[in-house]
């Protein structure tokens, strides 16, 4: 209860209630897309090098690696899990739903760092190497997906213009990914040093820095609801809502089978229970154009993006300590 | 002056380099990328501002070029419109220096 | 391929919504917006990144639409016109899939 | 004179000349607009943020409140002001004239963050909830210049295609007034503590961001002066010049009236000397179309507010210090 | 409606403010600049977000005139295009308000 | 070697390799073009106020003004070098050379802050007004190699629509001389005073905002290669080598002649072999047209950027010391 409302009431989630409500009643205003996405970059920099810097402090066990391999395969899984769902429970096509699949199997990077915000303000230590399984966690979900939208459809026809590689270097080589990997070998190789010479920029003004990026996060998640919301019905919104508590629960158990620390676990949690919306609906409009953004981005941006910050992140934590070995 | 087509594609930013391979295929000399800040379609609209992950987003790729090559271009063109949202459009325009299309 | 029309209207940001409106209105499929940097206009002048009130910037609407739609859009245009800064100018031009418009 | 002398040395301010110089000197160089505006939106976040931490500090007594109210009653009463002077000395016609008096009666964010700065550099305090008045002194000025305009003409014809809430939105729920009010009232909840987690970003680099700002609005200034002098004719801009010092010694007056101390003083006096060039004249060009924004805004960004922030800042602090009781 | 003269200049971006003085010159009552974000010529590609210097970004101009003004412009502009890289196009449009060009 | 390594191995180096190397792998990433100028002007506002505040300690001597001239001197010279090689060991044409040749005359100023912060790493110190030198060294290969490049056109017809001053606004006016020279001044009135209240923004996070530009120049350093290498020759390519080297010479020789400390030398070697790749391309398109962006561009910022940057850094601090009166 405690952590739910100083998680509630922390300038991030406040910045970001702010930007929902603005939109929500149809404020003009607008953060320029140029300038929120310079900051994206920034926190996944900053994020990235903070993780590298913590794991050049010791070095990566087995552990480390082992829960590395169950978030991969948990990526392929969850949408799996979510195809069956949306297929059962909406009346999405398959494509659609598919699409919509890729994204809950994915992450989301911002929902990352808020978690980070909050395990911090809840007295936990997260490892720095969960920044790598972030970034691992982004691909595979997108290949699970694909195969589902393609299954007995051996024969497709490729789009025209289309290219060979185009697709793998979207999702392989795309912003979040090069970023997130390449600041964090550079904190690794750099170490504590490095990270000196450059905390002023990328550590002291970060909570700052999330909130300005939350305000636009609200605008963006009110403004896609408003305009999408009519789109969906009911079995679809509502799959919004649960399929990040399913997400949760899953990415619980590998926390506990690896015997995580509460701090690791919440974090591992959270990105299960995280849906994409940047780097998944990009590479849907590649492999799968016919699946509708007015689906998978009001469902991602608008519904499980808001559930997961101002709700989800207290019950993640909460969830955390209950699977964590030191757990009474 | 002389007669050759402008090629106004609208169509969405991530498909904008399937559409500008097609172009440079069909033996078009040129081609030339504008953003778009909003639209509206029917039912969907969409604004930069409000869209990271871009996904939405239009732009308008404009070609001046001679029949032969537009021509060569449309099959592939509403191929591709067969798979992703745009609008092709097709003007009669003068130009100087015909020999450059 | 089949005539249409392209619709192209410079008009100033703050009253493209009520263009847009008004296209929407006269039940035109569509519309794209796109920014302008600069501009002239006899007396005055303007620059993006020089006015942060964006009060004299200008956008472009384009809209491929059929001739009855555009028709029906343009006396409400025209009303628009006397009230708000804009220029209106309509092409003819061939399209892919005129059932789309 | 001492004061005269470091407001006009200090480096904002002369930040602010050298765009100037370079915009008069036909310099191409720009910087963008949307990092100019993400600059804005984080000016304004940061004076809303640390206005509701002082707020959150103290419970705002009946003076406040009396000060409140007094600002919008000043902001509904300086466009009438305006719009007479306008009438009488200018060629103006009555729409141009109502429309450069909302501008009048409204406000100037970056003139006020200036004007904080120099009240701190002038070793005095001011009050947090000034930033409440200066949200506040927004909008009435632009509900009288309209009621100005629009008499006689009861039953005006509405503009084809407008749409009857999007004035209202425009004008109450603008990016000013939506981040002043939500910073506000988020530093108001979080109090301290929510800030100090944020203060590397709201507030260290304060001084220098607005530096960078106003770089930018020199360069607006100087090319607004040099595209729109010639279309102004003496009187008006005279008007630009006179206009700030009849508001000042009426805020002057309502200052006294409610006993203000000086720092308060200085910075309501500065609000309403303070011309908009940002909200207002936004809100013209969808209620007053017919206005001429090389009118008003030529006048309240190439003349007014360089005017305010050289000569005005010194001038209306020493009047601040003149009218407080404190004063001997 | 009545017949005006679209005419539409893409041309690199620092060579913008020459063309803008040809059509003043001309007495064209007006233009309006949009930027582009990537090309391709020929040989040549270009895109906005990856050159800072922009010595190779386009921008389109975009001037609605009367037959005269515009082909008093030509002649200026043909010349210019003989140093600085760009297309121009004229197209026929419909206007409202025939007066202001 | 240890210079070699550190430098190598820092984050700034680090993160441009990052960019570079995404690009050359054709990731699809950018970083907003408005947010990376903005960054620009921050940076030059940042060391323009760092070079002014040193000068303001102490008076300018005569010492300083010898550098100077000799250093616009170098400028002048420089393309006549670069110039006489390319013609003789290139295929470019006359105008292709004196546009390539203005780039080498003149200098990056993001190598000479890359070269700063090297020096500082190497734990010498440099004198303020370098800044200075480095805004005036921009200009006169600009000027030099525009009567190269017209020798024996006489009566060169004017480009249509040109007008007097736009060139002579262009390169006295643009950005960079602006706002480092503007910013220089600013430091100097300030001083000390002036520098404090602005240092959380311009000093503290300046090295940690020089990373997230490395990572933008890298993309454009690897796009520009990508694109445009195919339309350079083998001597070209050559060029874009040795030519830093022999301008390194003659300004190790230069600091020799003048006895200047190795950290001053250090940055007027790097001023030398470093090229232009923002503000001579832009006064090209102006002056000549006709020579190719895709070769001059290509050159300066997809090799002599990238090979100054990873090799010549550690290699100019070493020539510095080597021709520095303290070397033994
Ligand atoms: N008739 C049209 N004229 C201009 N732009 C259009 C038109 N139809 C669609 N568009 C653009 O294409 C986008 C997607 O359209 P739709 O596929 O109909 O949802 C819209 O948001 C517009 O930007
Ligand atoms: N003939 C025209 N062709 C293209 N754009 C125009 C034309 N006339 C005006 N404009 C645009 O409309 C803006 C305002 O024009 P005006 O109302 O004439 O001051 C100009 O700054 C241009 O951006
Ligand atoms: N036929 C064309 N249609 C549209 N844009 C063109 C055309 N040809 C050239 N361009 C534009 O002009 C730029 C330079 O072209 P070029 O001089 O052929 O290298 C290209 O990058 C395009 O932006
Ligand atoms: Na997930
Ligand atoms: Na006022
Ligand atoms: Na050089």
């Amino acid at each position: 209860m405690d952590i739910a409302l100083s998680t509630l009431l922390s300038p991030i989630v406040l910045f970001f209630l702010l930007g929902l409500g603005a939109a929500l009643l149809r404020s003009q205003m607008t953060i320029p897309e140029a300038f929120a996405k310079g900051l994206a970059i920034y926190l996944m920099m900053s994020i990235g090098m903070k993780g590298g810097v913590e794991i050049s402090k010791g070095a990566l066990g087995w552990d480390a690696g082992l829960v590395m391999i169950s978030a991969v395969a948990l990526s392929f899984l969850l949408p799996v899990i979510a195809f069956s769902f949306l297929r059962l429970t909406t009346q999405l096509d398959r494509v659609d739903a598919a699409a919509t699949a890729a994204h809950y199997g994915s992450i989301s990077i911002v929902t990352f760092v808020a978690a980070g915000q909050a395990v911090a303000a809840a007295g936990l230590e997260a490892a720095g190497y969960l920044v790598a399984v972030a970034a691992l966690m982004e691909v595979p979900a997108i290949i699970s997906a694909l195969v589902i939208a393609n299954r007995g459809h051996a024969h497709r026809e490729a789009v025209a213009g289309s290219d060979k590689g185009e697709l793998v270097r979207e999702v392989l080589l795309n912003a979040s990914v090069v970023v997130l990997l390449g600041a964090l070998v550079i904190g690794w190789i750099t170490g504590e040093a490095g990270m000196q010479s450059v905390a002023p920029f990328f550590v002291a003004p970060f909570q700052g820095v999330l909130c300005l990026f939350l305000l636009d996060m609200g605008l963006s998640a009110g403004r896609g609801l408003r305009n999408g919301w009519r789109q969906l019905d009911a079995g679809t919104i509502a799959f919004g809502f649960y399929m990040p508590l399913i997400s949760a629960g899953l990415a619980a158990g590998v926390a506990a089978l690896n015997g995580m620390p509460p701090g690791d676990a919440a974090l591992l949690i959270t990105l299960a229970a995280s849906a994409s919306y940047i780097a998944v609906p990009a590479a849907m409009r590649l492999a799968l154009p016919k699946a509708k953004p007015s689906v998978y981005l009001t469902l991602s941006l608008g519904i499980t993006f808001p559930f997961n910050l101002i709700l989800g992140l207290p019950l993640y934590i909460w969830l955390a300590r209950m699977v964590s070995p030191g757990a009474a | 002056m002389h007669i050759r087509y402008r090629c106004e594609l609208i169509i969405e930013r991530m498909a904008a380099p399937r559409a500008c391979r097609i172009l440079e295929d069909a033996g078009l000399t040129g081609y030339t990328v504008l953003p778009a800040i909003s639209g509206f379609g029917g039912v969907t609209r969409w604004s930069r501002d409000t869209d990271m992950s871009a996904s939405s987003d239009m732009v308008v790729v404009i070609s001046i070029g001679a029949q032969a090559q537009i021509e060569a271009a449309l099959t592939e063109i509403e191929r591709l419109l067969s798979n992703h949202i745009g609008v092709l459009s097709v003007g009669e325009v003068r130009v100087l220096r015909p020999g450059r299309f």
